[in-house]
């Protein structure tokens, strides 16, 4: 198998789809010869051109509202929106128009459009550009919401995304571009709506997602010397949610814990409790437990941030406190 | 100017008798389904509130008669006209208004989200602002596609000052994109007097901030609107760009069907109604010219009221939206994972 | 005491609070002359005139922009955004901006702003004029969310919001403008963070908010005439939360049942689940219920919208599932 | 334009040798704290990255010299020069820079949120565009309260294609307000070049579109950019409303301090270098009309190199940001529930 990192498996994504499918184009800031602020498209425009890799003008409304018009008129956009944080700029066209269009029209418009972003806590980027705002697009029917923590999942969960006929919310984090892993030969490709359980266990659950994903199975390893088994499971996508799955797992093990890096209150996390509550109530041996950030902007400084996210140690503590 | 002025320019465009009476008609159909569509919105037939284009109708008519089936519009929330002259079902759009599982959006729309992707209408639209990104897109779309299609965007004055539109219009400009802009400017948006929102004396101004090309015409001449809007459509098809098209017009109801609309003077709405009618005018200009008598316009008035009323009656003997189906409505089902949007299976 | 609308309220608090404080000031799309479209501001511009009261264009960006830099300036702007499905357009400005300006600043800003809004299902206004989106709203830390359902308090806790030196958007309903309540005479003010108990039970707790608390009570008056009795707490605000309140009554009653407009995934229930299990695990009696609703953009027609959203026979229906 | 060249247009305003050596030496000092800005960064002191501002230093100047304490500005994630000019402390900007509770965001904010709201500086800001709208409501308070100060708000050139510029710059235009816009146009937004991004040629004729005036003048020349805005500022304060100015400029580094900008032709980072550094250039127009001489010149270098030494060192010797106190500042404790945001208690 090949090693590839995050970032390249995302931009060996988008190359293997735009060579299958001459309707799928990208377009965004710097997306084009820079290749992205991250550097997540870097090489495509110097393959496809400025005809199908473009940049756009900072105009945030218009890249997705324009990348609306041309999915309903046959296309296949792919749309970047440089930062999550900037989703509430566009926030009228991705909740109102994008995710809306299909229902409004009573199932005549067909919305394949896939909105990537990256969000996250990276080295100091502050208040307005750290942000996880995933709970505001799982509160919109109609949209998809695909988050994925592995290279090989963001390769296959991203070729998906842009075969799939409904709009998406693609959200990459900005500390995973540089992590490693192993990718599948050939075209593969990762089912949306289908959990991972990355490393099985038998004493709790611990639920989570993107990044996150790194720091629960770096809890698990300290627990696991501790003897404690912990069983991770990585929702990969937050709308379709593969609730199955976390619920055969809760109550296999009587113990949920969730953890996302988006503050705490109204998170997605909030809706995964809720469910487990409603679907496994008597299963449960202990009260859910929520490990997320605490309810403020991210602050500036190193020492501040760190305060406000979950790290492993605060997972591992939070899963020690349950049993 | 009235339609004597306007073929007394001697204009490079002939409009020959038949189109005239074309356009007539086609205004005298918008007119009569938004006549029946506050009867219906008063009898408590249709659900929300409606905005009626009534008093507009040169515009729609004027800008859509020489359109493609293949060419695009965008509409907004006062879309009847639109969508009637671009060619849509006035059956299923009452269908739509009176909920009716065979409306346009089998009653999960209303009027706001009508939309008949197979005459290019992307929809109705609630938001302001919100569809002129989505023309520009669509626009981009026929050109990435190496077609000499046009879309054609209407919104009101008052959208003009919508982030979206600024957003929207810069985009189409800096990559010369094939999209009319049309402000039908009626003076207000809501209650508010495009006078208290911008400080521009002619709207087709702000085309200068983006470079375009802005042409402001009177919106109750529907020669003089359909003249413009050929001229804007031919630079578009040309590769030429976009062109900011204001016309001047002016809503006779409220805002919407729940709204009297007193924060007008009478006066205004008076010179409006009475001498501005751009149905009345059209029909008096080409009684005077002979090129029509009072018979026939008779005529086409009984064939219309004909049309809408079979129209309406196939709506209300529709069925009800059906509750059931709803509930899978919300993401489009792929026959297969790999269909792509032209229908086409992939590998 | 005094009976009046819903509506009438909020035009007596801003009334009230227009004349104590100079620098009190509203501005909106045809708050003016107009008196709003659903008149919650009628008869303010004959008395404040327009410097006071004026219209904007339609700008909702600018409109919570400006009503911040406003509020920066010493002001203390009421900002209003029409329907709450606009505050979309305006998302970047409520969360990137008003909401994190004092903590970015790190403390030296102050941010008296409020921001009025409306929303909820009404009579067939369609997927982008019904929404309920409290739940983005009450994942930015820093904005308080406040959703009277009474006219009584949806004056004491508009009042209170303009004197409060916080963002905070205060969410109205516009089905509620019609209803009447009886008003408290003279300066009263409702505390921001304060639930209140609607009606008293003992056999379940039904968590509720906005139009909601109407539909619960009545739901709770069909269970009463089959001797369940069930409590209905009025959270009023959502951030503050007043979470002891919440939690008192489901250590008595064993049993919660959350009510919301708002469609399920990811809507606030799922934090006050998620909450009730993390402080009260060990009195529950039985799962908790969300009833709210269901997962898909508002349909236009009445049939249809009906089956979307909760009523009083889907509450009580629910109520009785749980015992 | 040169300096000399615009002394010999014998305009109105007379600039006096003295307020040539402080534009000189503020230039001195925006670069001088961005270059150890800039060292701090590559020392991994500061978090996150950093916009820097050289080569863009005479606009901050230029425009802000002739300001009151009391007016206010909107900066920009490139920042940095506008608070400096403002009269910011630099020690404590520093301080921010580093993380510490002296800081002027007490380490919450960074580089990207620095304010100062006793001296009318109302935020950098990170999201493109936000600031605009908030420069129009602080100079609608302005009006409100019957003061003549004014706001002047900055940003790039790619802002102009945000739907908040657009309707910030609106509404200020409509509604007359005191705020004065300035385009800081460095050819590029990242890696953008301004021309793929806009179709206008001048950047300051967007301001037809809103019916105000538009000038545009040679950023890099600290006195023109300083006579512009002291005629935009003019009118402001005699309530004629807003201008759009802007300023030609370049930045010499990458967009970000993670950035090596090499999206760039070589031959124009060396044209806007060599030829167009607002500080080389005043300099030696001083040094030729015999203002100054080189002995003068090297003392503001090491005054300026002193001060922002000690700036440094006073944010080097301050405490980190304290993370208790953090948590408990989301939301703004009113000493009593009534107070106003004046400080006076309400009854
Ligand atoms: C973003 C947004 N803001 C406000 C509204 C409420 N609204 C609906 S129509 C309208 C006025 C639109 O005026 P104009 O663009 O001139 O069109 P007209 O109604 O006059 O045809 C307003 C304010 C909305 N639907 N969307
Ligand atoms: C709404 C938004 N979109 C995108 C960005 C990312 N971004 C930060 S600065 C920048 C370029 C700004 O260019 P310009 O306005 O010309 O200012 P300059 O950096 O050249 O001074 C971009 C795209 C952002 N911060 N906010
Ligand atoms: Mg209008
Ligand atoms: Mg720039």
């Amino acid at each position: 198998m090949r090693v590839m990192s995050y970032r390249e498996a995302v931009i060996e994504a988008l190359r293997e789809e735009m060579t299958r499918d001459g309707n799928v184009f990208l377009m965004g800031e710097d997306v084009g010869r820079m290749g992205g602020v991250f550097q997540a498209t870097a090489g495509l425009w110097e393959t496809f051109g400025p005809s199908r890799v473009f940049d756009t003008p900072i105009s945030e409304v218009a890249i997705v509202g324009a990348a609306l018009g041309a999915a309903l008129v046959g296309l296949r956009p792919v749309a970047e929106i440089m930062f999550v944080d900037f989703t509430g700029v566009a926030m009228d066209q991705i909740a109102n128009q994008v995710a809306k269009f299909h229902f409004m029209t009573g199932g005549q418009a067909i919305v394949p459009l896939v909105i990537r972003t990256q969000g996250g806590v990276g080295f100091g980027d502050a208040a307005q550009h750290s942000q996880s705002l995933e709970a505001w697009h799982t509160h919109i029917p109609g949209l998809k919401v695909v988050m994925p923590s592995t290279p090989s999942d963001a390769k296959g969960l991203l070729k998906t995304s842009i075969r799939d006929d409904n709009p998406i919310i693609f959200i990459e984090h900005k500390l995973l571009y540089q992590t490693e892993g192993p990718i599948p030969e050939g075209d593969y490709l990762v089912p949306i709506g289908k959990a991972d359980i990355k490393k099985e266990g038998k004493d709790v659950t611990i639920i989570t997602w993107s990044k996150m994903v790194l720091d629960s199975l770096e809890a698990a390893s300290l627990l696991e010397e501790e003897g404690i088994h912990a069983e991770v499971v990585d929702l990969r996508t937050l709308n379709p949610l593969d609730l199955d799955t976390i619920i055969f797992s809760v109550k296999k093990t009587g113990r949920a814990v969730i953890v996302h890096e988006a503050c705490k209150t109204g998170g997605f996390g909030a809706e995964i409790a809720a469910l487990i509550v409603e679907k496994a109530f008597d299963y449960l041996d202990a009260p859910i437990q929520r490990i997320a950030g605490i309810d403020t902007p991210i602050p500036y400084a190193a020492p501040l941030y760190r305060a406000v996210i979950p790290n492993p140690d605060k997972i591992a503590q939070a899963v020690r406190g349950l049993l | 100017m009235s339609v004597t002025d306007y073929l007394s320019w001697g204009g490079s465009m002939q409009v020959r008798k038949q189109e005239k009476i074309d356009l007539y008609r086609l205004m005298v159909r918008i007119r009569a389904f938004e006549e029946q569509s506050f009867i219906s919105f008063n009898q408590g037939l249709t659900y929300g509130v409606l905005h009626l284009y009534i008093g507009e109708e040169a515009i729609a008519a004027g800008c859509m008669y020489d359109l493609r089936k293949e060419d695009y519009i965008t509409s907004t929330h006062r879309g009847h006209g639109h969508l009637i002259a671009k060619g849509a079902d006035m059956g299923r759009m009452f269908a739509e208004l009176l909920g009716k599982e065979t409306g346009y959006c089998r009653g999960r729309g209303g009027s706001m989200h009508i939309a008949d992707m197979t005459i290019g209408i992307l929809g109705a639209n609630g938001i302001v602002g919100a569809g002129v990104p989505i023309s520009v897109g669509a626009a981009f779309a026929l050109r990435y596609k190496g077609l000499d299609h046009v879309v054609l965007c209407f919104f009101g004055d008052a959208t003009i000052n919508t982030g979206a539109f600024h957003e929207a219009v810069n985009l189409a400009s800096t990559w010369k994109l094939p999209v009319v802009f049309v402000c039908e400017n009626n003076l207000y948006g809501i209650s508010v007097s495009i006078k208290n929102a911008c400080a521009l004396r002619s709207l087709a101004d702000r085309s200068a901030g983006y470079a375009i090309p802005g042409v402001c015409v009177d919106g109750n001449d529907v020669l003089a609107v359909r003249k413009a809007c050929i001229e804007a459509t031919a630079r578009a098809r040309k590769g030429e760009g976009p062109t900011l098209l204001e016309c001047q017009t002016y809503r006779w109801g409220g805002h919407f069907t729940a709204d009297d609309g007193k924060y007008r003077p009478d006066e205004e709405v008076r010179h409006w109604k009475e001498e501005r009618d751009p149905i009345g005018n059209l029909a008096r200009d080409m009684l005077g010219s002979g090129e029509i008598d009072q018979q026939e316009i008779d005529v086409i008035h009984r064939e219309v009221k004909e049309e809408v009323e079979k129209a309406f009656r196939y709506a209300q003997e529709s069925n009800p939206a059906d509750v059931d189906g709803m509930l899978r409505g919300v993401y489009y089902e792929s026959p297969t994972r790999t269909r792509n949007s032209k229908g086409e299976d992939l590998p």
